[in-house]
């Protein structure tokens, strides 16, 4: 298995220069798209309204994509945006039957072509293939036939016109969709800090070696299945929010390992954990807030934004609002928001906007307070203390309950009398974690055995 | 013993406890029904209200799920004598192609602490499963839930199955899930939809004609 | 009829002192409100879906509202967003059936009162009755039954818990849709000069009065049928763009009327044109831009910010996105919209964020440059130069031209060939038009008489 | 003459001159149907390519257009006798409870430029009206057009009633309009569905058969 690359410091000697718009290792990519060098790009995402994709109906979804694209497209060049990412994440089904996957691919990135020799529009496509191994439960996440398609889709893509690569990877997810319901930190732990960790090393190395082959960027991973499930579940009233914000953290080491591997960026939009990775790494990044709310709701709305190389959208049905398609209507929403942090730099005036996009909503959530620059850069020095994934994630677990009865106690941020209970509860069973993996799986594997198969994760 | 210490043990999540109360009252010869109705439904109830009132999370309700099975294991032997105490039976699962399972598991975790048996028929679950599970158990309500816009229409799909089967009046067809719409529901025909875990129980009591606690 | 207050100063006497959240005569109303008093606040637009409205839906058409209403506030608490303003803006099914618009308008202000109570969510109801007097043709504007049911319907919603009254009118339009389309200027001048001044006196003193009656706040009005629909052609490819921003300068003279009949704010949100009426009145204005892309593409998404007290999203259908309902998606994001805005005040930072706002647009799209704080002001200052409203509308035609002009030649914006042939042949016929009225009127009235009743307008 | 000079009257949107040439053609013995087609139409369809490729704005082809019309007034007398040179007749209007016209006149002006006999019904057009005219005037296309979502409905209304009166085989039926949508066109059974003005003459061109220039 290929070496991890092990950071031993910082991109950022100073926390003053992470800035949106700006990373350390800038990428080009598509038709004549540069990330990170500067200004802030939106990312455009979309999705087929309510429908199934079957062969019969194939040509119409084909034919939706490109209508999609082609408006998304056009909204840009009518707004003057001289250049944008699209990323097609894929619905299963776009997996699990490599060729469609492809052929929407190439069906994409022909119209992105027309539209840059037409109007010089600059664009760049993302594809996002969909971790199809956990439809096998459990799942066999190295040597299942679903892991093969799963592989076959990213070559198919990769050559059919993807410029980055990306997956919403879920190594672990099968224990931890359930410790999360049942607020059990050891099986969060392990999932987060054992299972993922042996799943995103596996995986990622054979993202960068088909990125390679093909000559594409391997992009980055996300902790969405983890951290954003808590995220959602939390708004809807079934988790407590310190809880989410405890996950967010401690998802930040397994999504670096993404990096570790090889990839370089655009880390994936939902990963709100990506300011820690950029502080660390210097890759570009894509985030996703306020703009995004028509994929989900989010106490991080404008607070996410301070460090994006590409705004985002996350997701957005092709449904007919009164001015067009969701789409371009969200299209037009990502380039204006763009076009204010990009104008700030004219003004010499970015970094007071960063701090008022964190000013906005640092306060109001834990979940927002835990994704601020200061927390996000000492949890950046906090990995780099240490080698060991699971510790990794163990401490910053604790550091993020530290930051939030921190907050408390100087009066920064309220939260209710059950989530302090909570927040005590989850600092006990932080506390009484063991140091090593191997004291942790003996504790929960008999909980979690019939979930998973360990032979998968070569353990 | 009151009945009530059953329901504390069960509401403060003390599974063993519950174990020990509800052997108790079998000893002392309390019918099954009762000690279900007045004990671990009760508590459940109070569970559920504390969760609806915001007051617990999940995980808690969780933990006292758990305490009322163990209960309810130690009266299943019984209770094959005196079937039908529970407010009604439901079979749910997760429609064909859609492996997500949280929502479909809170709606099951709630329906429960409602006083419902549930069968769950898991993920993945194709038309013929559900027509079988609707001859095998012959539940008072079928319920499907969907995350993927694309696995949404199978809902469709399985209301058809049933249909054909000669099966669609028999049972109370209710869906949900994120892409779901009341219009959807409507459209395909189903006979309720819920937007989320929490008014499933109510939708579930509307169309039994089952009063809220 | 109700003398008009003639302003002779302007309520700013610096431009510098104009900006988002502060107006010089803040509002309060509904559920404890303040308008323009150091906040800016979300106001958010709804409407149904596809479906028509009779007699048999209509218990279905209460629910829908009063679910999107509840889903509505239910995100703003979510949020811990602490006031908004709700407007209910009719169908035209809703003003034709008074009682229909009066008993929705009460369901609503029913459910806010509800969260009030609740969670102590402060808000406010704007009803914006339909101008449905153009439902017949030629339309009869002060004698038909049409008026006398529009009035009925202002009547009823006041009663039943309006909180502010306004209407999107239409006086002039019959005329100003044809010119537009033959991009006549001695039309469009003589319809928003002449006509639509005469309408707004006589609507608005009605208005006035029965908001006086009721005790409810007289909002404002718009120039939408005019100008917004100016902006849609153009933005079509229909109509030049500089013909759209001539006609956006051009409608401000008119939509001021309604204050000079005694309407205080908050303006109504599509008016692009309040900022100037801001600076001539100090009325709070609510306004739209980026976040109302649901409605209508726009390039002036962030500078139409720089001035308003209310942030709006114009219209947005209840159909579902994959994270509910658009109407909430897009309450959250003008709620992140409005943190940002309001946050600045904190840091001391908000006239910096205004003139980024401004420099976000202002060079892309000559309607983004007659917008501009600069050019506003200028405009607010050419309309108290001279009381005759047909006057002031041909100034700020001719003075549009001019802004539009200088850009040009100093390099500052770019347009096509064909706008620039279009914009002298503004100038010119702009240049060619009496300063006289009833000249005007005579040179056009052969030409449209057949589209309007003169008695109608007291001519 | 050349035909050729007529049409680039109309292109330059000078109706007068076109009026003279349209005369002199007349008296000349040139018969009308190629004075429309090698004059009029053949210029209109220059205009409709210039703004179709951004080149002139909508009051530039609406000049032309009436000088097509003034041309047309003097050759209508000659046309009784010949009728159906045109490409195709076409009803349309807004429907009911709707007075938008803004949209439905710019259709009605592209597929005149495009050389479709166009007879507008105007707005707030109802079911039995639009029976009427196809009825009367036996058109080739049926164009409702909407801007509001609840007005939006009415157009499966008027399908209907063309069902029911046995003519809806008898003409094609196109909707358009802000809210529409291609699904939605295909729900209520319409024929075609264009997007905005501009493809409107394209989907009219399609649906007869007819070759765009
Ligand atoms: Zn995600
Ligand atoms: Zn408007
Ligand atoms: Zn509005």
């Amino acid at each position: 298995m290929k070496t991890r690359k092990i950071f031993k410091e910082l991109a950022y000697p100073s926390k003053d220069e992470i800035i949106f718009g700006k990373a350390k290792y800038p990428l080009k990519c598509g038709f004549g798209v540069e990330i990170g060098n500067g200004k802030v790009l939106p990312e455009v995402n979309f999705t087929l309204p309510p429908m199934s994709i079957h062969e019969n109906n194939f040509l119409e979804v084909r034919k939706r994509f490109r209508d999609i694209v082609n408006r998304i497209l056009n909204r840009a060049v009518e707004l003057e945006q001289e250049a944008l990412v699209l990323e097609l994440e894929h619905l299963y089904e776009l997996t699990k039957n490599p060729e469609w996957g492809a052929v929407i691919t190439s069906d994409i990135k022909g119209i992105m072509e027309e539209f840059n020799n037409k109007y010089g529009l600059k664009s760049a496509l993302r594809v996002t293939v969909a971790d199809i191994r956990d439809q096998e439960r459990p799942p066999r996440m190295r040597t299942g036939e679903l892991t093969e398609i799963m592989f076959k889709s990213f070559e198919l893509c990769a050559k059919e016109g993807a410029d980055i690569l990306s997956i919403e990877s879920t190594g672990g997810k099968e224990i931890h969709d359930r410790a999360l319901l049942e607020g059990d930190m050891a099986g969060i732990t392990f999932s987060l800090g054992v299972l993922g960790e042996r799943d995103m090393e596996f995986l990622w190395k054979n993202i960068v070696d088909i990125s390679k082959k093909y000559n594409v960027i391997p992009g980055g991973d996300t902790a969405c299945g983890f951290a954003n499930t808590a995220m959602q579940l939390s708004h809807q009233g079934m988790l407590p929010k310190v809880l989410a914000s405890v996950i967010r953290l401690m998802s930040a080491p397994r999504s670096l390992i993404a990096i570790e591997m090889g990839a370089v960026g655009p880390l994936k939009d939902c990963a709100y954990e990506n300011p820690i990775l950029k502080i660390i790494s210097g890759v570009p990044i894509s985030m996703e807030g306020k703009s995004s709310a028509c994929a989900h709701s989010s106490p991080i709305g404008n607070i996410s934004s301070y460090a994006c190389d590409l705004w985002s959208n996350e997701s957005v049905q092709d449904v007919k609002l009164l001015s067009g398609f969701a789409p371009e209507v969200f299209t037009e929403i990502l380039i204006y928001d763009c076009r204010l942090m990009n104008s700030a730099f004219k003004m010499g005036f970015e970094k007071k906007l960063r701090d008022l996009f964190i000013l906005s909503d640092i306060y109001l959530d834990p979940q927002a307070l835990v994704m601020s620059l200061d927390v996000a850069y000492e949890s950046a020095k906090k990995i780099l203390n240490n080698e060991n994934n699971y510790q990794r994630t163990l401490e910053l677990g604790k550091y993020a309950v530290f930051v939030i009865k921190n907050a408390l106690e100087n009066g920064k941020i309220k939260i209710s009398e059950r989530e302090k209970n909570w927040l005590y509860k989850i600092q006990e069973d932080l506390e009484n974690l063991p140091q090593d993996y191997r004291e942790i799986w003996e504790r929960i594997y008999e909980d979690y055995k019939d979930l998973f198969l360990k032979e998968e994760y070569g353990l | 013993m009151e009945l009530s210490e059953i329901a504390s043990a069960l509401i403060e999540g003390n599974r063993k406890r519950v174990q020990e109360l509800v052997s108790l009252a079998i000893k002392e010869g309390v019918p099954p029904e009762r000690i279900i109705n007045e004990g671990l439904i009760a508590g459940m109830q109070v569970v559920g209200e504390r969760f609806k009132n915001n007051e617990i999370f999940v995980p808690e309700v969780l933990i006292s799920a758990r305490a009322m099975h163990a209960g309810m294991d130690l009266l299943k032997p019984l209770l094959a004598k005196s079937p039908g105490i529970l407010k009604g039976k439901i079979v749910i699962g997760t429609v064909k192609g859609d492996l997500h399972d949280i929502g479909k598991n809170l709606v099951a975790m709630m329906l429960e602490g409602a006083g419902y048996q549930v069968i769950d028929l898991g993920i993945d679950v194709d038309a013929e499963k559900f027509v079988e599970s609707v001859k095998t158990y012959n539940p008072d309500i079928l319920g499907m839930s969907a995350l993927l816009t694309t696995t949404m229409p199978y809902m469709k799909v399985t209301i058809e199955a049933l249909e054909r089967e000669g099966l669609r009046d028999k049972v109370k067809v209710i869906v949900g899930g994120a892409p779901v719409t009341e219009e959807f529901a409507k459209e395909i025909g189903a006979d309720g939809y819920a937007e989320d875990a929490g008014s499933a129980v109510e939708l579930v009591n509307n169309l039994l004609g089952i009063k809220s606690a």
